[in-house]
């Protein structure tokens, strides 16, 4: 059961050309002078960081532009530099909206789909398969969403908050 | 999913149970001892016996599986920690927990109860605050508060007891009523008297007052079908090696909101976030609380044991007890200058029988017991409270579990006759 | 008898050992992974595999040992006690202990840890102490302080490392200096950087200063002949399941004088000589410590651990695991861009290898890796001030022990391989 | 191999007719009124307690009577009975001695010999073979070990000192 549970999944499916195209020429990766939203996340099981930015526009409703910096694996930076893509132009509770269902998606707690304005995303659906990585996957998107609950709270400027998913299942 | 329709498995109270067809699945039950004499193993209190399921998961774990959990990347981290994982998964619908991350998995049911008094009660409690005990408690119930009253000055009381063995809640009603009860610790299940006590009515008074319900479940959890939502203590404790599973395992339930609060007992490995070479920050439960390495091989054996326990049915298990209590305490009855205590009725007593003759000492009737066969314990039961009421420093105790049939209290009863003779 | 004589198995250097022979008692090894590939296991340090006369004792005491310890006078509980106080006493003789009594069982080192923190620090030190730490310690030696440090107000400082990732024990010698120092607490092996420390020096220094020395064994008792009376430590914990046995089960090993003078750590039952409804007495050591019931099962399954160990001679384990330091070493060189951490000598560093590659992840290379059959660790092997210190928050560990060929290194290199041309 | 061990041992060879004589009728049992050394003894295995008593000489030198009261297993109490034909008028020095030989006895770390003025003595050698009662047999003698050591540190009279065996081994 337990040879065959694993035959089933495959590095190739983890490792797509799609990410390594992500992770060597990432989008968007480098501090983003003037975001409104500056926030940290930290991934326990590795002890890798990311920090992800947002620019606002004038109402502080949209996200203008969104980046991300830091060391992580493969996995990790393609993802962030797939979420960069995806958050670009959403207002902050659509925004907050695709975080949940990202994560949702990885934990296999609702159905895998891609969104047709990023079709690269297809290539981390391999990620979910590996249970371990999917922290990897989703560093990026848990952090954007803790940055924007904290900007909602009050909390502008370089003010960061901690983003730690943590191994306690949520129901 | 809504929690309160995660129910344990369906109750199969028509399909009854029969131990000596049970019994058929514990290879150690069919071992003759001393001269060929068949084993009558009335021990269960102390620990239970274990199926083939239970012994071979733990075989397969070391066969197949084993490696050290969390943090690895290779394919038999990946299975051991899966294992680790999923027992946490069924031990939460065993007992119908609200989260899996409400299971703390620890090294027994002691530790369970230290966790509590620990990172709770040192944390929360200050002194000339009251923890309300029992004098029917195990010393697992018992010592823990004693170092917390030594070092903090928190004052420990006891509930006495009823002549028939069980609680006089009306002392209870009265502590509360002082208004200083920070803590109520009892037992679920007596492991000396058998006594069941009636937590939900109690857990309702607790909460009244303000004050938080630990529950010791050791005797219960393997007995009766136990669902932690309805009976609404806050901490509940138990060992897997009284439930058919392996020795090196306990459990914590605990509400997550409360072990949200607490410190963690034990630092170490695996219940870090982050550690610098002055300071350190924990992680959320339950890995708060589980430094080290686990017991991984023990969860194995444990997820066996409570699957083997669903599919014979708690409910099956608690009637074929409660049948045996009745033939139990009526066979006990022909023994002359016998004293057995705990209550008379089988509903609220579970299948535990200690018992002493007058002139004849605990030890001696143990002796003589297992020279026929019979494994009987004889002590205080580390309930040394009780036994000074009792008025007796040890008794002779027999205990039963799903694979007790009435043949065994049959050969209880000729070999306590045997006593008798010897000692004429 | 006198102690100094209780030596541990004979040395038999001349023997060489075989690991390939040796692999063949090991089950697990045996296994095809991944569509048939053979299961290169190179993740020893975090825990072993088992051979089949450890997971067969268990199984056996399952089978016909299987009861409570202590306080039982039926046959399987005197069969069950006598095994577990049996591996006390086999223990003590495996790391020449004075006494057994000396052994106490925990359930893994990160409780033996904490319970000389908790149990004799907690007592003796007060505010302003300090206990001494390195930089390359694992977290069950650094959390427990950090715990103490919080709660007592002690100062924990840590000795920093030589570029070849040995100990700076001048620095040592300057915190000595100070005064203050009560404690020194430190690794004998490194769970990353392989390096062996010069435990029976350092203890010299730390006993002049009137200090008393703490030791992780962790990586040491399984891959060195470990003399405690020649060390000269005070206090040594390690833990089974990294020596070929079970999961649940840990040591410390301590002076009886120092044992004698700590509080215990978990109330409950078996630790205690006397319980009122409000007060305890304790034990003597080890009973002490051994609150509830203990991993018994485990125990039986440690004493084959033990005999495996000594059969094979623990000196040429440790002469079997140079040799492989001294090829592994080499082999990796040929390996571009990878850089490998800890001491080049062969003589103070045991069979770990922590090593990464500049531009590719430690978890991608694991990840990779394991695809290939190769089953290393990635992360901070819960060394975090280590890695700190490396610049690096991750790495990936291969880790050798008795059952690791030179074909197993050779199988490593040529998936790092693989790995390089995934992430050309 | 644990059967073969289990079928040497008999409970007959435990309960010996001679120890149920003692049982039954144990000497010098109960309070013994004027001695000088009076002290407690506590075993833990089952929470039994003797208290054991010993009236010396004019010279202080020799135990002139021994006795001994309490509870206890058959076992314990034929012991004790034994025990103070045995030490009745010995020198506490020997007394001492008597008790270490017969603890030595008792854990097979010295040959089972029976003194000639006790021949009784005989019956407790079957106890070695279960070592859970070991403690049961040596509980008085090692009480008036400490009795006389208490006596001995100027501890006269009514005090009472607490013999509790352990259960570290001790080499
Ligand atoms: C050096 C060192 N110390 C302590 C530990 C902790 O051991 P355990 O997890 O068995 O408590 C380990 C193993 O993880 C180790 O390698
Ligand atoms: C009622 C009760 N509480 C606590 C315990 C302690 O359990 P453990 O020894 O497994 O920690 C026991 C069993 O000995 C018990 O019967
Ligand atoms: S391993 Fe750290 S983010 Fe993937
Ligand atoms: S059982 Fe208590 S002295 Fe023998």
């Amino acid at each position: 059961m337990q040879d065959a549970h694993n035959e089933e999944k495959n590095l190739d499916q983890l490792y797509r050309d799609v990410l390594f195209e992500h992770y060597r020429r990432p989008h968007h990766k480098g501090e983003l002078a003037g975001a409104e939203i500056v926030t940290k996340g930290n991934n326990p099981v590795c002890g890798d960081k990311v920090t992800v930015y947002g620019k606002l526009d004038a109402q502080g409703e949209r996200l203008e532009e969104v980046g991300f910096d830091g060391k992580g694996c493969a996995i990790c930076i393609a993802s962030s530099s797939m979420m960069t893509e995806t958050m670009r132009g959403k207002t902050l509770a659509e925004a907050s909206a695709a975080s949940d269902k990202f994560k949702a998606m990885m934990r296999n707690e609702a159905a895998f789909e891609v969104p047709p304005e990023v079709p690269d995303l297809e290539a981390l659906e391999g990620v979910k398969k590996f249970p371990v990585r999917v922290k990897c996957a989703t560093l990026a998107w848990t952090t954007l969403k803790n940055g924007i609950l904290a900007y909602q709270a009050g909390k502008t400027g370089g003010e960061t908050v901690e983003a730690c998913e943590t191994n306690t299942e949520k129901e | 999913m809504s929690n309160t329709q995660k129910a344990a498995a369906p109750a199969r109270e028509t399909i009854a149970l029969d131990p000596r067809r049970v019994a058929q699945d514990f290879p150690i039950l069919k071992q003759k001892i001393h001269n060929g004499k068949r084993l009558v193993y009335l021990d269960s209190g102390a620990t239970s016996q274990k199926p083939f399921t239970v012994i071979d998961a733990m075989n397969e774990y070391y066969h197949v599986s084993n490696a050290n959990v969390h943090r690895g990347l290779h394919v038999l981290a990946e299975r051991a920690t899966e294992i680790y994982e999923c027992a946490r998964t069924r031990m939460h619908f065993f007992i119908n927990a609200y989260l899996p991350g409400e299971i703390v998995w620890t090294k027994n049911a002691t530790e369970a109860m230290n966790l509590v008094a620990h990172g709770y009660a040192r944390k929360f409690l200050k002194a000339g605050d009251e923890v309300i005990v029992s004098r029917m408690e195990h010393h697992a119930n018992l010592v823990p508060w004693h170092l917390l009253a030594k070092d903090k000055g928190v004052v420990v009381k006891g509930i006495e007891l009823n002549a028939d063995g069980t609680l006089r809640l009306e002392e209870l009603d009265a502590f509360l009523k002082g208004g200083k009860v920070k803590i109520v610790a009892l037992t679920h299940v007596s492991n000396v008297l058998g006594t069941i006590n009636p937590i939900a009515e109690i857990a309702k008074k607790v909460h009244d007052a303000g004050a938080i319900f630990v529950v010791d479940g050791c005797q219960a959890v393997p007995h009766l079908p136990v669902n932690v939502q309805t009976l609404g203590a806050d901490f509940y404790a138990f060992s897997a090696h009284k439930m058919l599973g392996p020795t090196g395992l306990g459990v914590l339930w605990g509400r997550m909101s409360l072990l949200e609060k607490m410190d963690p007992f034990l630092g170490g490995g695996e219940m870090i976030e982050e550690v610098t070479i002055s300071s350190s920050t924990y992680k959320e439960p339950p890995g708060r609380f589980e430094a080290g390495t686990p017991p991984i091989a023990e969860t194995a054996g444990m997820t066996a044991a409570v699957e083997y326990l669903m599919k014979t049915g708690m409910a099956n298990i608690r009637a074929h007890e409660k049948e045996l209590v009745s033939y139990t305490l009526e066979r006990l009855k022909s023994v002359k200058h016998l004293k057995v205590f705990g209550p008379a009725n089988p509903e609220i007593r579970a299948g535990v029988f200690a018992f002493e003759f007058e002139d004849i000492h605990a030890h001696d009737v143990a002796q003589i017991l297992d020279g026929e066969g019979v494994a009987v314990r004889a002590g205080h039961h580390c309930a040394q409270p009780l036994h000074e009421w009792l008025g007796s420093p040890s008794t002779a105790r027999a205990s039963a579990y799903l694979y007790t049939a009435k043949e065994d209290i049959d050969a209880l009863v000729k070999a306590l006759e045997t006593v008798r003779k010897k000692f004429a």
